[in-house]
């Protein structure tokens, strides 16, 4: 087993990391920026090395920096987490071609799935149902029209290089065509050097469903089945589920074995999520996230699999220490993405935390970096604590959710528990019934 | 490093006793590359980590980053070069050739004075004044991270 | 850093124990490039509840014994009767008959002022002292608990 | 169900009770002595009542205060916690009187199972393996070295009212009675105000193994199986574990079911512990204890099971949510009780918590009414935190409890986390091997 990782990342998720690390006798090595030489996981770990300035460029994305940290310290592995590097199938090559074990899967799978129209290609030739579309890229406003005339309006335009809403422009109307169509490969240029764009069916009411696969490099493959992130702002997650309301237990393993078939198929290695929009009892693949997911906390919690030691094992080319029949899904879990903003404007608010204290108890998680004294940078993403809550029933999760939140002290900054007590209060969502733009009408309800 | 280091508990003692009757709040002692500082703080500021165990005090040692190893600037003369990136230090141009810059040696602005090695590539670290070498802070072939202090310049 | 990875966490123990002992809030000990530093800052910091969401206030408002609702002392005059126990007073031996005491009364050292029934009996409250009655700080019927102000007198 | 709950305890306990109130949608009532004003319990409760000055017997052993309390506040139900008046039949019968619902076992059972004689008559009666010794009461010195003969030396005279280790003498000889006999009498008499003695064989190197019963209003009893309490010192519980690391399979399921097969003739209702000494592959009965005991999240962590709100349930006449079948054991589960002590000397160290921050993360759980500013009075048990942790294995457990212990932060009084640090340092402890007097050695061993 390695002996040390060094984690390629900041808050919440390195402390995440740091611990599975910990709880298997192996080293940790914390890397930061100037800006959180104080954090959580940096004063944790055995070992920690200054990258650079605050600037993500200049630190956490600064590639030969990285690489010289880990040689200087001899680690063995690279744990990347979720964002800055962990999709950057570059760096898993160099770390290889350095001799360190990138704690992901292989680059090559990593840059398929960076690619929409490939990745959408490929997964559908294994079986996995994806949105009726273009057949890969759109080259004019004609030929858009001609291919939504096929699907049938309103249509979504995309671009290939991208993600995260960016470069996306939903079409009602022909006549509307000319303009999203120019629109979309502007911005699809702007945000990723790459305008290409190709079109899909434009879904009115889905969820966001999606499946957490794991494979091992012996050939087999499992799924731990789905997560409920329909909750979602500006196409962000705020709060996700496990198991989601919505679907049947048929619907649930049906699309299991086809997500776990699938990645057995690419020849997949560790962990990744195949993420879906459902609507009306159909899944239509959106994306596959080639990483640790933020949200695998709930995951955890219903299938009792400690996701990141298991990353680590895989990694090491040990076997996955569990087969599909193995896995079971005990009870309900949520995650609330407690974040430093303010709970109606949004506004950043970065600064000193006077005072905190978690909640604690009976099937209560709190993975965060906060701690009383600490500066919470204003440079990198707001996330600052993940709340997550397990229960026998949905309803149980959601009454000791409440009473959670109650409790979590985080002061001296604004946050999003406000907000989620809200949701929490909404009946809409304690019946489960909501879509991907539910969360968006009900802050613009909440501030109106 | 320190797991080498044997304590002279007495000595220290010796100080936190000359602490009281001075009512210094610090005492700094220097003598032979041995050097010892003792501080009482009578207003301690608010750290909620600092009341952890030994555990975490061993971390922020093998920490450095965190909390500076290196002497408090003021107390020296001089300009520091700092590192501009994680790498190796060379302090002379192959094994056993003469070193870039020597204690005393006067340098001009943009002279080599050493070189960073990452990712198999040498980076020349440049002098960032002309003066006089005052103290060369880093050994060879040694590890340093971002920021760390290289070289002090008169 | 390479050879900061090994702690000797015994030496840091050794040093943190010194800290206890001479009461030091950091000793730094350096030798031939070695160093190492700790330190401890012993201070109290505001309670973190004092800033707790708007939920939990919402609770002290519902749980009024915690936070008594009666205005701080310092501000009135008068010496206050407490209730020695949990119950509920009465103001009035049977409901409709003249209270024990009103506004201005003068009363005596060990006069009964009021009754708190717990558990189906009635125990007589008696003034501590005698003099003029300031204020009737509770209402007939009304549940009190111990240590609650009932009376002011002058 | 119960619309308000009256909590007549304090600490770590009454906001265990708070919380599985609140997630049941319970109103919660929190009585506290003047010294307990600011506990997080009181906080948080949705009302508050100052029962009396610190000292126990004026505020958390006040009965008619605690009665008032509830008439005032129109209580449904009073949950007792562990200690103070858990095990006190007198209390459950007023409250009954007074119209209020005990959350616990009926009077008559508190009160068998406090005569330590006639509770180990009956379970003997009803199948429970006991120790042999005298049949009841030994009147003289005389008596007492003829049954002796018949046991066999080393044996233990026992107090009848008491507990706690208190008026125990053990006699290797013959000649060695009667000091012993008279000395125990008295020391019978002082503390219990009852000089009946009796007279037990002595097990040399037992484990302190006891069994998680629950039983509800309709005939149901079932086992949870049992915890590993063998690490004690003067009598108290220290660390505890589930499962044992010393039972077989075959020995778990015979004694549990021997257990829920006597509570179930009895007709106990509500939750209940029997505790054994283990020796040599028998089981032999100490007591059982009436009520809920500290250590029962480590049941909770490995059965799924919420015992504060079974316990709710059950006293409000509902039915177990569960059977017998429905009951499986799931990893292994470790509690450390971490107390206002010095780790070596054991002084107690009460005052104030300048810092406080508990560790988190995948299958940590902290049981604890501390926070940053509070104040640990010096008046009551010095028990300030449960840190309760899970593992698939026992060893993924005692790894995980390691990198927990070394996050803890309590500053500005001195706790037992250190010594927690050093026991699960120590091998014999990690092999699982160790009986009830280990810790004493251990701990002497450590100061010389």
């Amino acid at each position: 087993m390695f002996e040390k990782v060094l984690i390629a990342n900041r808050g919440e998720i390195a402390l995440r990391i740091h611990r599975a690390c910990r709880e298997m006798g192996i080293a940790t090595v914390a890397v930061h920026s100037t800006a959180d030489a104080d954090a959580m996981h940096v004063r944790l770990a055995d070992e920690s090395i200054c990258l650079g300035p605050p600037s993500a460029k200049d630190s956490y994305l600064n590639i030969p920096a990285i690489v010289s940290a880990a040689t200087i310290v001899g680690a063995n592995a690279v744990h990347p987490g979720y964002g800055f590097l962990s999709e950057d199938a570059g760096f898993a090559s160099i770390l290889e071609e350095h001799g360190f074990t990138f704690i992901g899967p292989k680059p090559e799978h990593i840059a398929l799935m960076g690619d929409k129209v490939a990745a959408k290609e490929v997964l559908e030739k294994f079986g996995v149902p994806v949105v009726p579309g273009s057949n890969g890229a759109v080259e004019s406003p004609e030929e858009a029209r001609a291919v939504s005339r096929k699907l049938g309006y309103p249509v979504l335009i995309k671009a290939a290089g991208g993600g995260g809403g960016r470069g996306m422009q939903v079409v009602r109307q022909p006549s509307d065509m000319e303009s999203a169509y120019t629109i979309a490969r502007t911005e699809a240029k702007a945000s990723f050097r790459n305008d290409t764009v190709y079109i899909e069916k434009f879904l009115e009411t889905p969820r966001h469903i999606e499946v957490q696969v794991f494979a091992d490099s012996h050939g087999s493959a499992v799924h731990l089945g789905e997560r409920d992130c329909s909750l979602q702002r500006r196409h962000q997650k705020i709060l996700e589920e496990a198991r989601s309301p919505a679907l049947t237990e048929t619907e649930r393993n049906k699309i299991g074995e086809i997500a776990s078939g699938a990645i057995k198929q690419l020849g997949y290695e560790n962990a990744g999520t195949i993420e879906f929009l459902y609507e009306d009892g159909n899944f239509y693949f959106i994306e596959m996230n080639t990483r640790l997911q933020v949200e695998h906390p709930v995951t955890e919690m219903i299938t009792g699999v400690d996701m990141v030691r298991e990353q680590i094992r895989v990694a090491d080319g040990l076997p996955l220490s569990f087969a599909q029949d193995n896995i079971s899904f005990n009870g309900h879990a949520i995650e609330c993405r407690i974040t430093a903003e303010d709970p109606e404007t949004f506004a950043p608010s970065p600064g000193k935390i006077t005072d905190y204290h978690p909640p604690g108890g009976l099937s209560v998680r709190v993975d965060s970096g906060l701690y009383s004294g600490y500066e919470v940078p204003a440079y990198y993403d707001s996330l600052v604590s993940k709340l997550i809550v397990h229960g026998q029933s949905r309803n149980e999760c959601l009454m000791r959710l409440r009473r959670s939140l109650e409790e979590y002290v985080i002061g001296g900054i604004r946050t999003t528990i406000p907000l989620h007590e809200k949701i929490l209060a909404n009946p809409d969502f304690l019946n489960g019934e909501y879509d991907i733009h539910w969360l968006e009408r009900f802050v613009s309800d909440e501030l109106t | 490093m320190a797991n080498r280091l044997d304590i002279d508990s007495d000595l220290i003692r010796k100080l936190a006793q000359l602490l009281d009757e001075t009512g210094l709040s610090e005492i700094e002692y220097e003598s032979g590359g041995r050097s010892v500082r003792v501080a009482r703080q009578i207003n301690a500021h608010n750290s909620s980590i600092s009341g952890h165990t030994g555990e975490i005090i061993t971390q922020l040692k093998s920490a450095p980053e965190a909390t500076p190893l290196s002497p408090t600037p003021e107390k020296r003369e001089g300009t520091p070069i700092t590192a501009p990136m994680v790498g190796t230090v060379f302090l002379a141009p192959e094994p056993g050739a003469d070193p870039y810059v020597k204690l005393g040696d006067i340098i001009n602005e943009g002279d080599t004075v050493m070189l960073i090695e990452a990712m198999k590539t040498y980076n020349p670290i440049r002098a960032t004044k002309t003066g006089k070498v005052l103290e060369i802070l880093v050994d060879d072939a040694t590890p340093v991270e971002f920021g760390e202090e290289l070289v002090l310049i008169e």
